[in-house]
């Protein structure tokens, strides 16, 4: 009911969106309306989450497809990510009053911000392919129209073209998949999909459909082109959505289908999962770290955590598969909980990405630099963000890393090979960019908010909006309570996952509430809470030695730097110089990167240049081959357009002789 | 002894310890050279000597930059404080196992990294450049050595490691010596020993760690050489531990009452073992030179594919 | 309507194959005063067919389709034709686009294929034999054929005028067919001609030849 | 004979009033000299169309051999009025702007009312012909009357695209018009001789003893002559210039509507052959031909620079994916087919209400020169992106609902056929949403009139059709009248 309230209510804002034209204020009320609103939908998913009944009752209502109307449920899968998604969109929303005054054109977002809230929630609570769908695309449609909102940057638009074909090329995936589920007699009700059998055919099929379809939307490797393109060309408070929320609501997709609506994914799938989570977890912290715009990097990260969560995703898959249940549900709750804290820090990230922008104007890594003084809330939040994005204890983030780990150290208990040598592989794949993910925030932090300001205008950071700093430090306390009760969370969890594992999770008992110890206390366990407080009291300890033993006192000067005495901001190191090592040890293979040193000769005055040269080969090779098949196509077809009248007889002839011809041919038989 | 108590007493015992290792080991690696070197207790002069100088700290510096210190050593006195080493009856042994030992270490790196790049000097960039690199290769074979050790042993958590190891759970295994030279490996590059890093360097395009910590003095830099000391003790004791496990106090039912000398011949044993390892790697880094800066990808990556290795063969000898 | 003795129905084929050869010929003529003259033999022939139709299927409105036919397409058509000719000054010969040897042999296939397709009809089930439904499908695809092989537009209008016959061939041979038919053929063709006229003038203003690849030389939407 | 054939309805019959209405106004209009009136009386007649169309929902007239309404033809009698009606009320504000420019003589004019209600006429008397004949004539009468229309600007590109058109349709006509003889053929030993062997409503019932040979030969006839009019590739070559040429209202009416009633005509064949049993299944032809219409138009949109024309092919688009539904056949795909039909007229002539409005904006057709719309002018910048995301096929907008229904039944039932349909879907979905992006965002080009924002009373005339048409497409898309999915599932069950 509340529900239902707070998503006609995101509707009517925005038709009020429409009318705000000019009037700030306006703008500022739909916002706010919005966090009311989005708030709403996290209280009814917390509420939900809370009663032990697994399924909501099935709303019908009379729209959708003539014959079967719409079908909404709620049941604790969506109200799970009810709450994820909604988390997000508060923030978001919070975030937007005070930020809707710096957009260039605050009345090409307002109106489609409700819209796209609005899209994502109805894909939760949808019940039927034919309602999921449409909402799905109704949430890629409005964040289109969101990604154009500077639409007179020909870049803002090149992203979103490339992003709406992506988009109906998943749909176009998904709608397919669903049509096998559905048979030719049109079951689209979810109830009915479930019930429905499958051939081997079939199933193989549906699952590659979906993990098309789904993955195209999260982002997986090769499917992620997209991706760094339109999350940072939309506003920044979107791309915090688009990046921290829409991906799961993706993600949401894809176990909707491989684990509830199917059901019986062989373990076979779980492997290639898994592989392609490693490889697009590799791959996009690489990216990440070659990227010198501060919201490109940050949706590369994107890619990566995307790759950690569909690792968590194979696995449980191909534990279910093997009868593994009780393993089944531990990799599934590790993917959950990946799923959360990343929605938290990553909305984090771009939120301070936001703030950052808008307080320097400046997106630029190389123009930024020194911010921490000028903008402590931010800079000790965004501290807090890049800790957690980087699986370092005690935040939320090291946690679900922890769990995904301890899952795959279970993996070589399958009975295949294939996972008995893949598994491995995966975890050092996994472990490899969980320590790349490390360097690449240590980097952009490093870069952006410390050392000397790059550029005038990160000197001249001016200040923000309480709203704005308000939102970034709830979700940085979020991050660490998120880490430091880790065993709250995965009881929470627990009943989400039973009925897709068919297990109820539980951590072992032998220790109790802060230790959390999946399979057994013998196993291995983790425990954010002490290993919090014992940290805690040895800093104090160490303070308290020093000081101690030693003076207090503290003097301000230069700084030494081997006695080079540079003034110059430029002689610091700026984000391609901080990338090279990175660069030269893993991109000069795979994405073929070059260094050309132009040296003047001496006694020249010109300055010496550094050049770098990185291609991406799923760009260059796979999409560029598309397009210009496309184009080579295109080109021969254009032909007809400029023939005589006689020959488009003679093609009108030509076509007839034929059908008559095969007439002729199959009466003869 | 009750879990409390020898926890209390490994919490101190590794800070006290530390910079007596480190001392033994320049006063060997003076020795080989042929000088007679400052003797094995300077470290602890060093330091009380730089706590008692004041602090100073550039004008382009954050808090960021005074906090490290502290955070980092914390960061890695709290990872030394749950690795056994006289006993396994540790109170906070189940609260962070190889992984969080791991991810504690990181953090440590994260704020030293951060630390370097806080003033804006070119040589903080390099350091931390450099390490975070190190670093990103290092993890993983650790990762990759904690993954096989989990797979013989059925856990991830060092005491139990272990508890299994001495119950004679493991013989002499392939796989066991390829992860011990990966953690050897790794545990050269974490505490920038040569070939990765010189300690003793400095005004070098070549340093790392050095580069990090360039712009620290007084207590903080008191403090990181303190941890840097700390970190050094944590892997001697890592490694000894696990294997070379022979005369660790496990706790057991039955004799409680000779549990306190049992401890004590565990202590024993841990200084032991952490002077032989001192003394080879002293002896090592004397016979070994310095590698390139770009060499280091190779060598850890080898590294990496260690922990791989030692993973694959234990289906091997499974197979068998 | 009585039963018809077989010889009609010869008789009927006789005409019927007349129109053929008609179409036949058209493909032959290289010089447009011929095609005319051959296309009004046609229409002749096609006149005889209706007529004779009427006579035996005794249903009298087909004598009037027989005289529009005659007067109309044998007489006005290929008059009005002539003269627009004459005033529009086109150069007298045929222009092909195909070797005439090469479009007799297309003719001939498409006898063929139109009698192979005949042939699963079952004779006299229908109100049609398969003779003259085959030569009433031919007499439509040499139309066609002769409107694709020839450049010049007069010969083009003389293509789809004779395969236009063809249909009406089959028509007045449909027994008992209403005249509906006839009419709408009658009144499309009358307008047919008259908006050809009107092209004719709209064109002659704007270009100086017949020549559809004139025409087709501007194109809209080239980039 | 004859007299029964043409006995007209009573004056109680609303068919009277739909064919008459038209009729009547086409002789008056013509007579008519002030071109103002004209279009107001234009108006008034479209909507008597209408009205008393909605009369048909309740009380359909019995059939006679002339005229019938049935499951098939009555929405699209409905549909036909309607869009008419929008059109004309568009053509109003259109036809005013012209004259402004001084591009249209009043004799012109007069001529193009005339002729429009005339052509009104024509394709109502198609839908609801009782007889196989007067369907052709009237198809036939269609496409003479439009051909004046489209060569109405008398330019060069116009003769020269009415010039095709008119040969190419006649030809097709030409072999429609054997098709429905060789129909009669092989009714005829079965209904007799005379007018019931070209009833529908009596050819359907005994379609079972038809001679199944003639009924293959005819359907190819029809196939080839009336596809020629749906515009099939590679049948198509005269629909892109036709649209393009002729004043926009009428580039409107033949995508929306013409293209509809010659696609039915069509049908109506299809149902004899499937009530018949033993004749060659059309399925595969169909299939054939609408995959081939879909990928040619799909790969024409990526170089199209006249906006008309870009439209133009993506009207073939969605005719190819029509057809290709029907091949399918089944009843979810003939369903989809059915309602894709509907959605495509709606949605094509609003987006050629807001090309006609663009382009007199801009002043030119040529894509390149189009700016940045939603800036320059927002309501009928958003009406335009609406529109063509709705044809493109994105919810929630009714096109996309047929879209689903035809893949998903398709991929049930042959994944392989549903491959090609989903590629070329997806091809062309590039193509339009590329060229939408240019023509409405961006910087806004240079804009000769600042019409079409909602400030005079002649730009709400000429945007409400459009905001209309899409408010019926959104609503479409969500909720479908339980009659009219009702008659869709009857014809759909007759379709086989």
């Amino acid at each position: 009911m509340l529900i239902a309230a707070a998503l006609s209510a995101l509707l009517t804002l925005a038709v009020l969106g429409v009318l705000a034209g000019d009037q700030l204020w306006r703008h500022r009320l739909v916002y706010v309306c919005c966090a009311l609103a989005s708030a709403a939908l996290l209280v009814g998913g917390l509420k939900h989450l809370g009663q032990t009944p697994g399924t909501g009752p099935a709303i019908i209502l009379p729209f959708g497809l003539p014959w079967m109307s719409a079908h909404f449920r709620l049941d604790n899968l969506s109200a799970l990510f009810m709450v994820i998604v909604n988390v997000g969109t508060v923030a978001a929303s919070v975030f937007g009053i005070g930020y809707c005054s710096h957009l260039p054109q605050p009345r090409r977002v307002t109106p489609f911000f409700p819209l796209f809230l609005f899209g994502m929630n109805a894909v939760l609570i949808a019940d039927d392919a034919f309602m999921f769908l449409v909402s799905w695309e109704f949430m890629s449609l409005a964040s289109w129209l969101l990604v154009l909102a500077d639409h007179k940057n020909p870049e803002n638009r090149a992203a979103a073209m490339v992003y709406l074909m992506m988009a109906a090329f998943g749909t176009f995936c998904l709608l397919t998949c669903f049509g096998l589920l559905a048979g030719a007699e049109g079951g689209y009700a979810f109830s009915a999909m479930r019930a429905a059998p499958l051939t081997p055919v079939t199933s193989f099929l549906v699952v590659l459909l979906a993990v098309l379809g789904a993955g195209s939307k999260a982002g997986l490797v090769p499917l992620h082109a997209w991706l760094p393109l339109a999350h940072p060309a939309a506003p920044s408070h979107v791309s915090a959505l688009m990046s921290g929320v829409m991906t799961k609501v993706a993600l949401y997709g894809l176990i909707r289908i491989l684990f509830d609506l199917h059901g019986h994914v062989s373990w076979g799938w779980g492997a290639a999962l898994m592989l392609v989570g490693g490889i697009t977890a590799v791959l996009g912290v690489l990216y990440a770290i070659l990227q010198d715009d501060l919201k490109t990097m940050l949706a590369y990260s994107t890619v990566e955590n995307i790759g950690i969560v569909v690792i968590g995703l194979g696995l449980s898959i191909a534990f279910k598969d093997s009868g593994e249940k009780a393993l089944a549900a531990l990799a599934l709750v590790a993917g959950l909980y990946h799923m959360i804290n990343h929605s938290i820090f990553k909305t984090l990230l771009f939120l301070s990405a936001g703030a950052v922008i808008t307080a320097t104007g400046e997106r630029d890594l190389g123009k930024l630099g020194g911010l921490l003084k000028r903008m402590p809330w931010t800079g000790a939040a965004t501290l807090v963000g890049a800790a957690a994005i980087s699986a370092l204890p005690p935040l939320n983030g090291f946690v679900s890393e922890w769990l995904i780990f301890q899952s795959l150290f279970k993996g070589p208990s399958l009975p295949h090979w294939a996972m008995k040598f893949g598994v491995p592989v995966v975890g050092a794949m996994l472990a490899l960019a969980a320590a790349l993910a490390a360097s690449c925030f240590v980097r952009a932090y490093g870069i952006a908010f410390l050392g000397r300001p790059r550029s005038r205008a990160a000197a001249a950071a001016h200040h923000l909006p309480g709203t704005m700093r308000w939102t970034m430090a709830v979700l940085a306390v979020l991050c660490i309570v998120l880490g430091t009760i880790p065993v709250t969370v995965t009881d929470a969890l627990s009943g989400v996952i039973q009925p897709l594992t068919g297990v109820h999770f539980a951590v072992s008992a032998d220790l109790g509430w802060p230790w959390l110890s999946p399979v057994s206390s013998t196993r291995g366990s983790y425990s954010g809470t002490v290993l919090m407080m014992t940290g805690l009291s040895l800093f104090v300890v160490s303070i308290l030695l020093v000081h101690g033993f030693g003076t207090t006192k503290v003097r301000r000067a230069d700084a030494w730097d081997c006695g080079h005495r540079e003034d110059i901001p430029e002689s610091q190191y700026t984000g391609q110089s901080f990338a090279q090592p990175m660069r030269r040890a893993f991109c000069t293979s795979l994405f073929a990167a070059r260094e050309t040193v132009e040296m003047p000769e001496p006694g020249d005055l010109s300055p010496a240049r550094l050049t770098v040269r990185v291609i991406d080969p799923i760009w260059t090779y796979l999409y560029g081959g598309i397009g210009r098949l496309v184009d080579a196509v295109a080109d021969q077809v254009n032909r007809i357009q400029f023939l005589t009248v006689r020959r488009y007889l003679l093609m009108m002839f030509a076509t007839l002789v034929f059908m008559l011809l095969v007439v002729a041919v199959r009466q003869q038989q | 002894m009750s879990a409390v108590l020898a926890q209390i007493v490994q919490i101190f015992l590794v800070v006290a310890l530390a910079p007596l290792i480190t001392g033994w080991v320049r006063k060997v690696k003076s020795r080989l050279q042929g000088r007679i070197g400052a003797s094995p207790l300077q470290p602890y002069r060093d330091i009380y000597r730089l706590l008692q100088k004041e602090a100073v700290v550039a004008h382009s510096a954050s808090w960021v930059f005074r906090a490290a210190p502290y955070v980092t050593f914390s960061a890695v006195w709290l990872a030394a404080a749950v690795i056994p080493t006289f006993t396994t009856n540790l109170l906070l042994a189940p609260a962070a196992d190889l992984i969080a030992l791991v991810a504690l270490l990181g953090l440590a790196r994260f704020w030293t990294a951060l630390a370097g790049m806080d003033v804006g000097t070119a040589f903080g960039g390099m350091g931390a450049s450099r390490e975070m690199m190190i670093a990103s290769l290092a993890e993983p074979a650790m990762l990759m050595v904690s993954f096989s050790l989990s797979l013989i042993s059925g856990t991830t958590s060092p005491t139990q490691i272990i508890a299994f190891i001495l119950g004679g759970g493991v013989g002499i295994e392939v796989s066991m010596g390829l992860a011990l030279a990966a953690l050897i490996m790794v545990a050269i590059a974490e505490n920038g020993r040569i070939p990765i890093d010189n300690p003793a360097t400095h005004l070098e395009l070549t340093m790392v760690h050095e580069a990090m910590v360039l712009e620290y003095s007084g207590r903080h830099l008191a403090l990181m050489e303190g941890a840097a000391m700390v970190r050094l003790t944590l892997f001697m004791a890592l490694i000894g531990g696990i294997f070379a496990p022979w005369g660790m106090a496990v706790p057991s039912p039955e004799m409680s009452g000779a549990n306190v000398l049992a401890e004590m011949v565990g202590l024993a044993a841990f200084l032991a073992k952490c002077f032989v390892l001192a003394t080879a790697l002293a002896v090592f880094e004397t016979m070994i030179a310095k590698m390139r800066v770009f060499r280091y990808a190779d060598f850890l990556g080898g590294a990496l594919l260690l922990g791989l290795l030692a993973t694959i063969f234990l289906y091997v000898s499974e197979a068998v | 309507m009585g039963a018809i003795s077989q010889s009609s129905y010869e008789m009927a084929h006789l005409i019927g194959a007349a129109v053929l050869m008609a179409g036949f010929q058209l493909l032959y003529q290289r010089r447009l005063s011929a095609v005319l003259n051959t296309f009004a033999f046609q229409a002749l022939a096609l006149a005889a067919a209706a007529g004779w139709q009427a006579h035996i299927q005794n249903a009298p409105h087909l004598y009037i389709t027989a005289g529009l036919a005659l007067v109309f397409k044998a007489m006005i058509v290929p008059f009005a034709l002539h003269w627009l000719v004459e005033r529009l000054g086109i150069h007298k010969t045929v222009e092909t686009a195909m070797s005439i040897g090469w479009t007799m042999i297309a003719g001939v296939a498409l006898v063929g294929l139109s009698i192979l397709l005949v042939l699963p009809v079952t004779a006299n089930a229908t109100a049609l034999t398969r003779e003259s439904l085959a030569l009433a499908m031919s007499v439509v695809l040499l139309g066609l054929l002769m409107m694709i092989t020839r450049h010049n537009a007069v010969t083009q209008v003389v293509g789809f005028m004779a395969l236009e016959n063809g249909l009406i061939l089959a028509a007045v041979s449909a027994k008992g067919m209403p005249l509906v038919v006839e009419i709408s053929i009658a009144f499309s063709v009358l307008v047919a001609m008259t908006l050809f006229g009107i092209f004719f003038f709209r064109i002659r203003e704007r270009f100086d030849t017949l020549d559809l690849q004139n025409l087709d030389t501007f194109r809209g939407d080239r980039q | 004979m004859m007299a029964h054939l043409f006995q007209l309805p009573g004056f109680d019959n609303p068919l009277l009033w739909i064919l008459g209405v038209p009729l009547g106004s086409a002789g008056f209009l013509a007579v008519l000299k002030d071109w103002r009136v004209a279009t107001w009386v234009n108006v008034a007649a479209a909507v008597i169309t209408f009205v008393s169309s909605l009369l048909l929902l309740d009380n359909r007239p019995a059939p006679t051999r002339l005229l019938f309404i049935d499951d098939f033809n009555v929405y699209l009698v409905v549909l036909t009025s309607f869009v008419g009606l929008t059109t004309a009320v568009f053509s109003a504000a259109y036809i005013a702007r012209e004259t402004e420019a001084a591009r249209l003589s009043d004799l012109h004019l007069r001529f193009y009312h005339s002729m429009y209600q005339a052509f009104l006429f024509t394709m109502l008397l198609a839908l609801t012909a009782n007889n196989t004949g007067v369907m052709w004539v009237s198809v036939e009468a269609a496409t003479l009357t439009t051909v004046l229309m489209v060569s109405l600007y008398r330019t060069r590109e116009a003769i020269e695209a009415a010039w095709k058109y008119f040969i190419l349709c006649s030809v097709g006509i030409g072999l429609a018009l054997f098709g429905t003889i060789l129909v009669y053929l092989a009714a005829q030993p079965v209904m007799g001789d005379g007018a019931d062997a070209m009833a529908w409503t009596l050819m359907i019932g005994r379609a079972h003893d038809f001679q199944p040979d003639l009924l293959n030969l005819a359907f190819v006839f029809v196939l080839v002559g009336y596809g020629t009019k749906v515009g099939l590739a590679p049948l198509h070559s005269w629909l892109p210039d036709a649209h393009a040429e002729g004043p926009t209202p009428i580039s409107a009416v033949l995508s929306g509507l013409l293209l509809n009633v010659a696609l039915y005509a069509l049908l109506r064949f299809k149902m004899l052959i499937s009530a018949n049993g033993h004749a060659l299944t059309p399925g595969p032809l169909l299939i054939m031909m609408g995959l081939s219409s879909l990928f040619m138009a799909a790969f024409m949109l990526y170089r199209r620079g006249d906006i008309k024309r870009l439209f133009a092919y993506s009207s073939i688009e969605h005719m190819g994916v029509i057809t290709f539904a029907f091949g399918m056949g089944g009843p979810l795909a003939n369903f989809a087919g059915l309602l894709h039909m509907t959605m495509h007229s709606l949605t094509k002539s609003g987006i050629f209400f807001a090309v006609g409005i663009i382009s007199q904006n801009a002043g030119t057709k040529r894509i390149a020169d189009i700016r940045g719309l939603t800036s320059s002018h927002p309501v009928l910048g958003w009406g335009f992106v609406i529109a063509v995301l709705a044809i493109a096929g994105l919810p929630p907008m009714g096109v996309f609902m047929s879209e689903f229904l035809v893949v998903t039944s398709t991929f049930a039932r042959q994944p392989l056929l549903a491959i090609p349909l989903a590629l070329g879907l997806l091809l062309a979905f590039g193509a339009l949403v590329s060229r939408l992006q240019m023509m409405a965002f961006g910087e806004p080009g240079k804009v000769i009139s600042g019409h079409g924002d909602a400030s005079t009373l002649s730009s709400i005339l000429a945007l409400t059709p459009l905001w209309v048409h899409m408010l019926l497409v959104l609503v479409a898309g969500l909720y479908l009248p339980r009659e009219l999915v009702s008659w869709f599932q009857s014809v759909a069950r007759i379709l086989g």
